[in-house]
């Protein structure tokens, strides 16, 4: 496993940072649209030309600046690095072409702000895929969520900025309380920052202030939206929906679950973690906030925040299966990012174009739609069967190797609560199908056709890919094998 | 026995009491009282006592002032410093007279264009008409 | 405050008694002063011989911030609006006042009518008199003061403070205006610059010649004497730029704080 | 020529500044440009001191020529040569910052301004440099006066007075500094900071040494404003005028905690202070109630300036508790968040300056829509205030980690807590600005909101440099870890 020196990971993360002056100086909006588009294309091809290195194995490490003594500013691209990096990157091409006909639908203003602070967040979200140390991760994600906050407050009416103080108290509050402190006692204990295979809190400090660091850094990530506090994601619902789409299914949260991994394994290391047989623990909490964001997400009527509280189960999947230390489990768990991350950017997609073409939030006055809509209700209906586990969609693999994984670390609750989370989504998921396709609407205009050929197209493509990742999952499987190999040996 | 100890040693050094008191006025004049031109007042009190703290460093029993007799011929005998005052407190003092009255001055100014402005100096009215501002 | 007082006490306990000449603080670097002082720079008042050229550096930030009070004070109080207000006139023989509303002025121009600033400006011949008298002799001790710092007491301070006093008492036995006449606020302001310049002016002189900065034993190179007449010559020097400047911050003060910066009516 | 730097360094501006006056009544055109001049060389001259520093480690000139002990000598080592080249720099863009104020704002007595902001410079240099404790004091007293005169220029009605305070608060401060010095004098005989620190082990049993110590500290804590004789310092930046509070705010408090650590580290050395002294904790726990103290009181606050100078409070604690607690990283924390604090104040107080000339008052309220309006101005605003918080690209967050890696390692944990809560109140405390700024009354009617009609921005010679010292916060932030280690940790290597 050698060690490539290249410049290619900072040039992905500084390729959207150069667009936003652009972006910026372009006078006509076609040509902001097409900059962005073109920096999309570009950070892709970036990510995936570092794909083969990775493959066979070597890591590409990219030292920018030596900023403090044992943890310098460095990106070092490794497999969960690179699974996590296509994820985000592929998905802002489609998210790009979908916001521009979202935002052209709905004649919304300062798009051109919207479109340079969408750019940095990617180059944060990258910036967190390839972070080589806690301190560049530690940077990338204050980046991020400094990033998001006029994208969340980006109709600056009251509720925007209810919600958006809302916002920044959980993020800004959660990663300087605690991420802050338990940054520093690594740094003070160990004397580096560094993400090593083998975890770099080898036995240097007394068990219990270890856990105690372990739960300052998971609640710390507040992105990952664990229960105590997941406060902000419902409340982040406010934004156009472009920017739940791919921050609140793909980046932002994706990150903070990204950041929790890192921690776990790369600088707790896996002996460590079965040493202080913290597992149980923290998946107990992930299970927690499982059961009841479904739980919630059942009782919901607006159609975005149902989706958010969804989010909120899906994620502690992930968790959940890192959490179980087995290798079933963790490779269900990190299969789960990507399947996870198409599903729910196609539900939100959906969620978008019902908006754009009917201005309708709530389920309730959504009977019938699947008659005016088929094209999009179809997709959701794809989308909702990936997200539920059920076998066409890609879905199913991660449920399946996440149930196999907690066989696997004999945790007999994971499996309840898995198969019972499983149960409760197609619980909050079928109904709206049916109320779309069955029922009768009330008598509301008829005239209503599809929405714009940009809201629909990536709809399409998201979910059929999301399909397509069941018969051929072998590229993210290689990618997680490697992550297996290099922590548990097995 | 030690009273008689502490009696000597109390008055061995009774210049300092001096300045201390000196400068305990000064401060409570600048701390407590309430027009400004008082306060100016007991600042440059505080200040002298300092001088004069210093100036008492550098006295010798029996010396005279720090003048050496300009010996025609320059045959110089060796100038035992014992009979000379210590010149270099004196020197630090020039300047802090110096320092002290340009502060007065700049105070002085400003206590002015307070006054052109409340045409009060008591620190009191001056607070009531500011609130009413 | 108390506080503080109480330690201050606290701390005397061990001070070397008043006055014994075995203090340390007598001991250790002042008697190379008085040995060295006389052999090295020929100024018999080893106090003038620190003050300019041991410590020559403390002087010339002392000097500049004597500067700096004048500065303060010009820019604080001084006002250039006019206030447009009536006028008033004496009769010199007769000392009677005349004082003429609105904005005319006096048509006659003649010898005995005086132009003042305010009613209550004093007139009395006995002190102008005097005054006019007295304030030369002033002067000229004052330049005395200055001149003999090496071998008396005294020096650019004291001197620039008399010379300021001489041009005060005008001020105050005749009125500002007449002080004014004789020393306009221009010269002064430029001639307390000059003072300081001086002095900074003779230290960076001596930079230019090789010697670290205020080292007057450079000035040898260009003046037709030895190095240890140098340094006195120096000291001579700075002690000008420090009269002047003194003398001109002072007179500078006065106006301002006497008129409250509008350089009309005197005391 | 180049061995003369210490000595230009201070007198190329004090020549400047006497010309200048002369000038001022013969020509006024050219004042302006002099300034400019005597600060651009005085900047050249300490990035140059600060080279030669590196190289030879430590330098020290005689000033008249004389052996230490008797004339007066200047001791420069990579630590002061570092806050010369922070005070210098600052002091030169500045100027050309605020130059259209001046002019326009004292337009009649510009040249008095001018000779008075470039003597505060010469203070503050001569401060930083100087190697004898008297010098200080009277370098000290210049800082102070040309402080009071820029400060009580500013509202007629609330200025001069709190100027006067100022002057009461600071008189009281230089004198007990004098007072310190003097009692050092009658029991060393010497006012050489190196001959003071060679005599005094002997002493250290002492109370006089004692005594002479705690007045000294006194003194330097009233002028930096620490916490519990803080009172002058809310009043007297609020109320000045903006081209001098954007000068002295940052420059002041910060040169004296350097003498503070200075104080400490060279005169009375660490063993002196940190061992036999059992104040050291006491005063860490003052440090946190001040950070604290400042915090709260700024939350407190309608007027930004008046927020902003209860957070220098709050910095200046942190300053403080870093120096006393003790070990090397914390001292490396100190000093560097010396240098990276006066940047940010520098930037914060140049654009709520900017903001203020164009809006009038600073209340908080009347920011509303200030990023559609200003959006380069609260662009550098929200940089400063990032660094103050401590969000890593900026500076703030690297000495930040410093103190409190130095903290843990010294384990004062409430020093620790005490930073993270300051740092969450600074969050509010900004993002309350930021959100005010931000939710302008959105009209839907334009297509592309950055219409060139509605941006008023500050004047472009007062734009630029404001962004110069944002991105400066950026790239000393990145560069930190070279700062640190090729300038700090040798100088402090040798003493901690």
């Amino acid at each position: 496993m050698e060690l490539y020196y290249s410049i290619r990971p900072l040039l992905a993360v500084l390729v959207s940072l150069c667009a936003v002056p652009f972006i910026v100086l372009s006078p006509r909006p076609n040509i902001r649209e097409t900059v962005s588009f073109i920096a999309a294309g570009l950070k892709f091809a970036l990510v995936i030309s570092m794909l083969p290195v990775i493959l066979n194995g070597h890591q590409i490490i990219f030292t920018l600046m030596n900023v403090l003594p044992g943890a310098p500013i460095q990106f070092r691209v490794d497999a969960l690095g690179m699974l996590f990096g296509i994820v985000s990157s592929f998905l802002w091409i489609v998210t790009t072409t979908y916001s521009i006909g979202y935002m052209r639908g709905l004649d919304e203003h300062a798009q051109t702000r919207y479109f340079c602070f969408f750019a940095l967040a990617l180059s944060a979200t990258i910036g967190v895929a390839f972070a080589g140390n806690l301190l560049t991760l530690y940077l990338f994600y204050e980046m991020l969520s400094l990033a998001t906050y006029p994208l969340v407050t980006h109709h600056q009416d009251d509720e925007a900025r209810i919600s958006g103080r809302k916002y920044l108290t959980y993020i800004l509050g959660t990663s300087i309380g605690f991420v802050l402190p338990a940054m520093l006692y690594v740094y003070h204990v160990t004397g580096t920052l560094d993400f090593s295979a083998l975890g770099v809190l080898g036995g240097k400090a007394h068990p219990t202030t270890l856990i105690v660091v372990l739960f300052l850094f998971i609640f710390g990530f507040a992105k990952a939206a664990i229960m105590p506090f997941h406060a902000w994601l419902p409340a982040a619902m406010v934004a156009p929906t472009p920017v739940s789409a791919l921050l609140h299914a793909v980046a932002v949260v994706k990150v903070g679950v990204f950041s929790i991994i890192r921690v776990l394994l790369y600088t707790f290391g896996t002996k460590e973690l079965m040493g202080l047989h913290v597992g149980p623990a923290v998946s107990y909490v992930a299970s927690f906030t499982i059961i009841i964001g479904s739980l919630i997400a059942l009782s919901q009527d607006n159609l975005k925040r149902l989706l958010a509280y969804s989010t909120i189960s899906q994620l502690s999947y992930i968790i959940l299966g890192v959490a179980l230390l087995s290798p079933r489990g963790m490779t269900g768990g990190l299969i789960h990012i990507p399947m996870h991350a198409f599903g729910k950017i196609t539900l939100f997609f959906c969620a978008g174009a019902i908006f754009v073409a009917t201005g309708k939030k709530n389920l309730s006055e959504m009977h019938g739609i699947g008659k005016r809509m088929p094209i999009t209700m179809i997709a959701f209906f794809i989308a909702s069967l990936s997200i539920i586990g059920l076998p066409p969609c890609g879905g199913f693999l991660s449920k399946w190797n996440l149930l196999l994984g907690s066989l696997q670390s004999h945790q007999a609750i994971a499996l309840v609560v898995l198969l019972v989370s499983s149960l409760l989504n197609a619980a909050y998921f079928m109904p709206i199908i049916y109320k779309a396709f069955f029922l009768r609407d009330q008598g509301s205009a008829q005239g209503i056709r599809e929405a714009p050929l940009f809201c629909v197209v990536p709809l399409c493509v998201t979910s059929l890919l999301s399909i397509a990742m069941f018969f051929y999952p072998q590229p993210f499987y290689k990618l997680i094998k490697l992550v297996i190999h290099q922590l548990l040996g097995a | 026995m030690n009273m008689e100890a502490f009696l000597n040693h109390l008055v061995a050094k009774y210049n300092f009491w001096l300045y201390i008191i000196l400068m305990m006025i000064g401060l409570y004049a600048m701390i407590a009282k309430n027009n400004l031109i008082k306060k100016l007042v007991g600042m440059n009190i505080f200040q002298t006592a300092i001088i004069l703290f210093y100036v008492s460093i550098g006295s010798k029993r029996g010396g005279t002032i720090p003048i050496l007799e300009h010996v025609s011929g320059g045959a110089q005998h060796a100038i035992d410093p014992a009979n000379y005052v210590n010149p270099l407190p004196h020197v630090l003092m020039l300047t802090a007279i110096v320092v002290s009255v340009s502060t007065f001055g700049v105070a002085l100014a400003l206590a002015i264009k307070i006054y052109q402005r409340y045409k009060t100096l008591e620190e009191d009215e001056i607070l009531t008409r500011i609130r009413e501002s | 405050m108390i506080l503080s007082g109480g330690l201050l006490l606290y701390a005397t306990k061990d001070f070397p008694s008043w006055g014994d000449p075995t203090s340390p603080a007598s001991t250790h670097v002042s008697p190379r002063y008085l040995k060295k002082s006389l052999e090295e720079t020929r100024v018999p008042n080893v106090v003038t011989s620190i003050l300019a050229d041991y410590r020559g550096y403390d002087t010339m930030f002392e000097t500049t911030v004597i500067f700096c009070a004048g500065v303060a004070c010009f820019m604080l109080l001084r006002t250039f609006e006019k206030r447009e207000t009536d006028h008033y006139y004496r009769h010199v023989p007769t000392g009677i006042t005349i004082h003429i509303k609105g904005q005319r002025e006096i048509p006659i121009e003649s010898k005995e009518f005086e132009k003042i600033d305010a009613i209550w400006t004093p007139y009395d011949l006995i002190i102008n008199t005097v005054s006019r008298f007295l304030v030369p002799f002033i002067q000229l001790f004052a330049l005395y003061v200055i001149a003999h710092g090496h071998h008396s007491p005294g020096g650019g301070f004291q001197g620039g403070v008399i010379l300021g006093a001489s041009m005060i008492v005008l001020a105050i036995a005749f009125n500002l205006r007449t002080a004014v006449r004789r020393l306009g606020e221009r010269i002064d302001s430029i001639m307390s610059a000059l003072g300081v310049f001086i002095y900074s002016g003779i230290g960076a002189l001596c930079v230019l010649l090789g010697a670290n900065f205020l080292d007057y034993k450079a000035l040898a190179q260009i003046l037709p004497i030895d190095r240890v007449a140098a340094r006195s010559d120096g000291i001579l020097g700075v002690e000008i730029g420090v009269g002047i400047a003194v003398m001109a911050v002072m007179i500078c003060v006065y106006n301002n704080v006497a008129s409250e910066g509008r350089y009309d009516e005197g005391l | 020529m180049i061995a003369h730097y210490p000595a230009l360094l201070v007198t190329i501006p004090l020549l400047a500044a006497f010309v200048i006056y002369g000038c001022s009544w013969l020509h006024k055109k050219s004042c302006l440009p002099l300034a400019l001049l005597a600060l651009a060389i005085s900047c050249a001259v300490s990035i140059g001191l600060l080279a030669q520093a590196i190289a030879k480690g430590h330098i020290s000139y005689h000033l008249g020529g004389w052996q230490p002990p008797w004339g007066i000598a200047y001791e420069v080592d990579p630590l002061n040569a570092l806050v010369l080249v922070a005070v210098s720099t600052v002091a030169f863009i500045n100027l050309i910052a605020t130059a259209g104020e001046i002019e326009q704002v004292f337009s009649d007595r510009k040249g008095a301004f001018y000779t008075l902001y470039l003597l505060f410079i010469v203070g503050l240099l001569g401060i930083v440099v100087t190697g004898d404790l008297f010098n200080l004091y009277v370098l000290l007293e210049i800082a102070s006066i040309t402080g009071y005169s820029l400060i009580a220029m500013g509202q007629a009605d609330r200025a001069p007075l709190s100027s006067l305070n100022y002057v009461f608060m600071g008189t009281i401060g230089a004198c007990f500094y004098l007072l310190g010095v003097g009692y050092i004098y009658i029991m060393t005989g010497s006012l050489n900071m190196a001959d003071v620190r060679a005599l005094l082990p002997s002493l250290y049993h002492s109370s006089a040494i004692l005594v002479a110590f705690i007045f000294c500290l006194v003194g330097v804590m009233i002028k930096m404003g620490f916490f519990p004789l803080h009172t002058w310092l809310p009043n007297a930046y609020t109320y000045a005028p903006s081209p001098a509070i954007s000068l002295i705010a940052p420059l002041m408090t910060k040169v004296m905690a350097y003498v503070m650590i200075r104080l400490i580290l060279s005169v009375f050395s660490p063993a002196f202070t940190f061992a036999s002294l059992v104040v050291g904790h006491g005063i860490v726990w003052l440090a946190c109630l001040a950070i604290l103290m400042g915090a709260i009181l700024a939350l407190s606050q309608r007027d930004i300036k008046k927020m902003l100078t209860y957070i220098i409070v709050s910095e200046i604690g942190y300053i403080v508790g870093g120096a006393w607690l003790g070990n090397n990283t914390a001292m490396t924390g100190a000093v560097l968040h010396i240098i990276n604090d006066t940047l940010m104040t520098f930037c914060v107080f140049l654009a709520v300056g900017g903001i203020s000339r164009k809006l009038g008052s600073v209340e908080l309220n009347n920011f509303k829509g200030l990023f559609k309006k200003m959006p380069f101005t609260m662009g550098a605003f929200v940089a400063s205030g990032l660094s103050i918080i401590g969000v890593p690209p900026t500076c703030g967050f690297f000495s930040k980690w410093y103190l409190i890696s130095g903290a843990m390692e010294a384990g004062s944990y409430s020093f620790v807590c005490v930073l993270i809560i300051s740092s969450l109140i600074n969050v509010i405390l900004f993002f309350r600005i930021i959100e005010t700024a931000f939710f302008a009354h959105s009209d839907p009617g334009n297509r592309h909101d950055y219409l060139l009609s509605e941006i008023d921005e500050i004047s472009l010679n007062t734009l630029i440099p404001l962004l110069m010292a944002a991105a400066g916060l950026l790239v000393l932030g990145m560069y930190s870890g070279t700062v640190v280690g090729r300038v700090i940790q040798p100088a402090l290597a040798g003493i901690l």
